[in-house]
């Protein structure tokens, strides 16, 4: 037989279990206990309501850019969920609602899309990595946890999260690679939203779906409609449990949309028609899973005003936070301020007590986050010993 | 003669070489439909079409390799890279290819290929999308690397960039984007590369400034002038590398005193070697330290820190007084 | 239907034409004509001919380091024999055979590997790029030749190398993705032969063949024997034609096997078996092809003696080189010479002169590539005016 | 007390790091059974066993980005990049995450990790096998870098990188791996990160070296002592960032005079920060300008011309001469 196809073919798998109505598939359907069923939907809302707000917020030029998560929040919730406290979650840079679900606050997000670092500070029980910008370079991280849990004996699973876009880079086909021979306990989701900024999904790839391209691994991928949370359930849970018991990594595709701008910084309109945006919008996934709830009776009244309210709150102690102090900078460069920088430090310390002391007597000073001191120089340079040549001062 | 802020000069640079020469494409992520993030190529793709501004995939390395590629086969490529944060993922294409091709066949194949990107602060950004990067390349032996300060000399430089037989790295200031316009002529204007600018002439002391740290420079020297009577020559660099040694060094062998200013961190960055080439070639002329008004030696800060981190014009007025008065 | 299979399933095929004893599966044999059959009989003995002998040059110090071919000829050449002379050849480091049939000199071939710049020059109508060593970097590279030979309107068709332990670099990703969303006319010919250095397959992927690896790309992939030539000239005739007609790229696995070290600095039996070699010394390509001549009778007498003749006089004249004039390392770092490297050069003229100067009269000058001379400083600091400050003269 | 050459003493760090501490792993590409291509891992995988000396697949940036990731979690990676030369193909890794995690999560997260690779010329190697890219390493903050000179502070330094919270970059001279032997004690030891050595004490001029470049600062100090009675001090920097700036400034107060010799080509190279910390630290005891001898500002020459290309003792002793007539 010279010329023979290789056995097995190779299959991919399409998971489904809401239709757009919010009509089930029993057949399918993941055993959820009706408070997490609440739960979800509750996240689902809290997650879209501060989505929106945030876009307002950065609208009012009261944080910089961020990247809106609307229409995306069945593919985070329904994978996130599957998770333990104690796994850990690696988001990219449109995971709100994950990270909201892992307990991120929200004050902590708007800090981070504000400038401050210390909005990207997990505390030290969370395990969770924070926003992470540079397309898929989080990818070998998530495998790299992995296969740290394994080497500690821990059984931990690692979830995480990239675009179609991210498919394209090296560092997706490394990550892949590496969690495929190691047999490391990840799920890789992926949130297929048809767009990287103006490139649609056939520009970025000719592979009929990013399932498939776990086949290049030797691990399983299943594409799921990225809008039916419960099937994003189901095969997240399914993922997990194939990693937790130690049978190797999961490409999860969810096939979503993202419904808003790309990031405030972007106009969509530029590259896609209304239409299409108007026929995802039939597929909303909060209005299906809704639906769904509606008929099991677990629809709570008021939720969008409970959640209204934690969110203002949150953009409330937000906005008390006080200035960012510039000299922290220094802190966590190192484990510990190496000698040039405490010696920068001291220059711009230097610096903020100089413009201080310049102003008027009884002016209040400036927070140090809108300094425009001027002190004596740079920093660094040890001081030189007593004049050996001769020269000439300026302007003698 | 049109006013043009920076992103229609560029805009205009890219029109008419593609008009001139058939051989130029453009190629990187969103440069096509969406006419890139900061919209330098806007239109292009509606002129051309997209065999000529091809939206690539998401995928830095794919992009310079394939332009390399491109480039062996006598087309002249402009890549796009979205933010030069972003770049390290395709550095090994250009350290090992793009900078080499010509030495390693002897000049049998060269890359003629530009690779544009948007660098340096003062954008409120988040993290990869405001640093400075450009010594990186500048220690790169068979690469050119450039930074026009406005409009008019960001047109010419990008059209000599494209005609230039090797590889150039192009760095576009984004805090310049839509800052002043000038009057940029309609036909065209090249530029060449490898000369610094007297952007102004000075006798008591020379800064050094490229990019948008021409703009503080300035707003400098007028305060020494104001204030303190002080004549400041301000050399803008242009090209950062190979870097206008004389210029330079002309400069201080008058002045006598020199202030670097650049908002890349201060270690072993581009302020070291002008300082260096400063000293070698006016030594006996130098009459206080070279100083370096810099970024910190730490990494990105949020941007609710940036001004604290970056150069200003308080801290290099402080600077130059401190030079001064040596 | 909400848990569906993804139509059509993906296969992967296997094609071999010659099994072990030089038999024929007639149903499969690619037309060749019998003198190119002969022509690339030819081209295995010279190659591996070629190949011994570089490996005794190295060992004599001769040459540098380089990774030698026995066992992959038939992999190499029975795809490269299916290119025009226009059509372009991309190798990566061990592809001596083919860069030997695209018409690169045996002598050049020296050269390279003997640290000589001048070895990696191609012909001003050669359609090769030289030796690449940057694993995987080449294949990016050969995406946009052909990327461009289809934007000017050409027909050539670009065939590239990689091993097995390349596919699992970002750069292998990239390339095949945009490949198979520019649909360009390109070749990725993997010579997998089970090994990279010391890693064997089943350490660097955990798919079953290279070959499903393009179904991540959307592009067919095919595996080969590749220790069979003329089932890979049958397979890459098919993928040169596919690409030649605009149908886009193709995967061909090549199932070989690396019979020698990695390069001359390696040492295999540290990882491998005598036993894993000698199974495969059972399946050495020359063997099996001069079998199936042999049947056909188109073995040629005494070709071992005419290559060999060949060989002896490439080594000859790259023997007769002159040394290496270190003054042209400044020629063509750019395509002009800039004025710091012009001073560079010429403050290396200068230590060479000076140090030609200081003999004793009638001693020969060293080569140049041999130099030890000192001159006055470095180069390129403009020369300063004359002193203003006072200083100390050392020691004065 | 063991007379080991480089290679020997490094993995003897290796294995004392691996024994005390269980958290300590090695990664890299044919690290494992063949002891890495440079035996430098040498017999670890059969102590330790495939999961703490790990074979990677071949890609630079996995190993890198799932280092990271190991890092996170507290292990304590140790990275063998096969030779600097492809380590641009993770430098966007090391770039925007190792050296910045610390920072990002303002100390919640560090990148404990060490990336070591073999550098430098003298081994009549191909392509990418004998450049010098410590300067891309120096200039990111968050990062140190080390360089060791001979087997005892090569071990001595490894420990201390491995012990060290940051990640540390260190770079290992390929012409020294089989060079001297030296007498390395059996007990563990560690060097302090950040320090420079005198590596000989002398009052006419300063030479700073590091690496491969010691040896050849040697040779040109012997010559200078026998043939013009010049004493040299060399300052061998071990750490290139950060840089040992005080040492370098008192060197330089007391003798006036340095020259910087290092394989890396001049522009914008780590000369530039050494030169311009000198300046900074010791103007007023300058004599002379500082002078640079390094490989010129061209792509890999070939192996035939590195000779020629990189510093050797006489082109080094010509500038310690030049310098010492200005
Ligand atoms: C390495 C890198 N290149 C480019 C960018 C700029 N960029 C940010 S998001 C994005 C598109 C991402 O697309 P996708 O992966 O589909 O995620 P989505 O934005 O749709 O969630 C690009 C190009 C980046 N952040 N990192
Ligand atoms: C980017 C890069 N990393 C590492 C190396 C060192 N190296 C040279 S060849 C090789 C193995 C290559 O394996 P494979 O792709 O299977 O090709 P083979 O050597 O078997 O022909 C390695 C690791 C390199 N040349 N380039
Ligand atoms: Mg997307
Ligand atoms: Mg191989």
């Amino acid at each position: 037989m010279p010329r023979t196809n290789i056995e097995p073919q190779f299959t991919v798998e399409h998971l489904s279990v809401l239709d757009a109505d919010g009509n089930l598939d029993s057949a399918v359907e993941p055993p959820i206990p009706p408070d997490e069923l609440k739960r979800l939907y509750r996240s689902m809302v809290l997650a879209r309501r501060f989505d929106e707000r945030m876009l307002r917020l950065q609208r009012q030029g009261r944080i910089g850019t961020f990247a809106p998560i609307k229409g995306q929040e069945a593919a985070q919730l329904g994978s996130v969920a599957t998770l333990r406290r104690t796994d850990w979650m690696v988001p990219s840079f449109r995971e709100t609602a994950s990270m909201l679900w892992r307990g991120w606050p929200m004050e902590k997000m708007l800090l981070f899309f504000a400038g401050y670092l210390e909005g990207g500070q997990p505390t030290a029980d969370q395990h969770d990595l924070p926003v992470c910008i540079p397309v898929s370079t989080q990818l070998p991280h998530a495998v790299g946890l992995a296969y740290a849990a394994q080497y500690r004996g821990d059984d931990a699973v690692v979830m995480v999260y990239c675009g179609d876009g991210a498919t394209s880079e090296g560092d997706f086909h490394e990550a892949m690679n590496f969690a495929g021979v190691w047999h490391v306990p990840v799920v890789f989701v992926i949130q297929n939203n048809q767009w990287a900024i103006s490139i649609p999904l056939k520009k970025q790839t000719n592979s009929r779906t990013i399932a498939q391209k776990a086949l290049a691994y030797g691990f399983p991928g299943i594409q799921v409609d990225g809008n039916d949370v419960l099937a994003v359930y189901a095969a997240s849970q399914e993922a997990v449990s194939r990693a937790r018991q130690g049978n190797g990594p999961t490409l999860v595709e969810c096939v979503t949309y993202r419904l808003g701008v790309h990031t405030t910084s972007d106009d969509p309109t530029k590259y896609r028609s209304a239409e299409e945006v108007a026929s995802w919008e039939r597929k909303d996934p909060l209005t299906r899973f809704s639906a769904y709830l509606q008929k099991r009776g677990l629809l709570e009244p008021g939720l969008e005003e409970q959640v209204d309210r934690e969110i203002a709150a949150a953009v409330r102690s937000f906005e008390a936070t006080a200035g960012a102090d510039p000299l922290t900078m220094f802190d966590h460069a190192y484990a510990e301020r190496l000698p040039a920088l405490e010696a920068q430090r001291t220059a711009m310390q230097a610096r903020f007590e100089h413009a201080a002391g310049e102003r008027p007597a009884g002016a209040a000073p400036d927070p140090p986050s809108h300094e425009s001191a001027a002190t004596g120089g740079d920093d660094a340079a040890p001081a030189s010993p007593p004049m050996r040549g001769q020269r000439r001062p300026w302007r003698s | 003669m049109a006013k043009l802020n920076m992103v229609k000069a560029l805009n205009l640079a890219l029109l008419q070489e593609m008009e001139r020469d058939p051989d130029v494409l453009i190629i990187g992520e969103d440069v096509g439909v969406d006419g890139g993030v900061f919209r330098v190529t806007e239109d292009l793709h509606r002129k051309f079409g997209s065999t000529r501004v091809v939206d690539s995939p998401l995928a830095e390395a794919g992009i310079i390799g394939a332009s390399v590629g491109m480039a062996l086969y006598g087309l002249k490529p402009i890549c796009e890279i979205q933010f030069s944060g972003f770049a390290f993922q395709c550095f090994h294409q250009i350290e090992n290819h793009a900078a080499r091709y010509r030495m390693r066949t002897q000049g049998r194949f060269g890359c003629q290929m530009v690779v544009r990107m948007p660098y340096g602060g003062g954008v409120r950004a988040l993290e990869h999308h405001s640093e400075s990067e450009e010594q990186f390349y500048a220690h790169i032996p068979g690469l050119k690397m450039v930074i026009p300060s406005g409009p008019r000399n960001a047109r010419a430089l990008l059209a000599s960039a494209i005609r230039d037989p090797d590889p150039v790295i192009f760095f576009e200031a984004k805090a310049l984007y839509h800052a002043a316009k000038e009057d940029v002529p309609d036909e065209i204007e090249t530029m060449e590369i490898g000369r610094a600018r007297i952007d102004r002439p000075g006798h008591d002391l020379t800064v050094v400034a490229y990019g948008a740290m021409v703009r503080v420079a300035r707003e400098a020297a007028d305060r020494l002038h104001e204030e303190d009577g002080v004549e400041t020559e301000i050399v803008d660099l242009l090209t950062i590398s190979p870097p206008d040694r004389e210029t330079l060094a002309a400069s201080v062998r008058k002045t006598g005193r020199a202030v670097i200013v650049h908002e890349a961190p201060k270690s072993f960055g581009p302020g070291a070697e002008i300082a260096t080439s400063i000293m070698e070639g006016a030594f006996l002329s130098l009459e206080a330290p070279i100083l370096r008004v810099t970024a910190h030696d730490v990494p990105f800060v949020g941007f609710a820190r940036e001004r604290a981190n970056l150069p200003d014009v308080p801290r290099l007025l402080a600077a130059c007084r401190e030079t001064l008065k040596f």
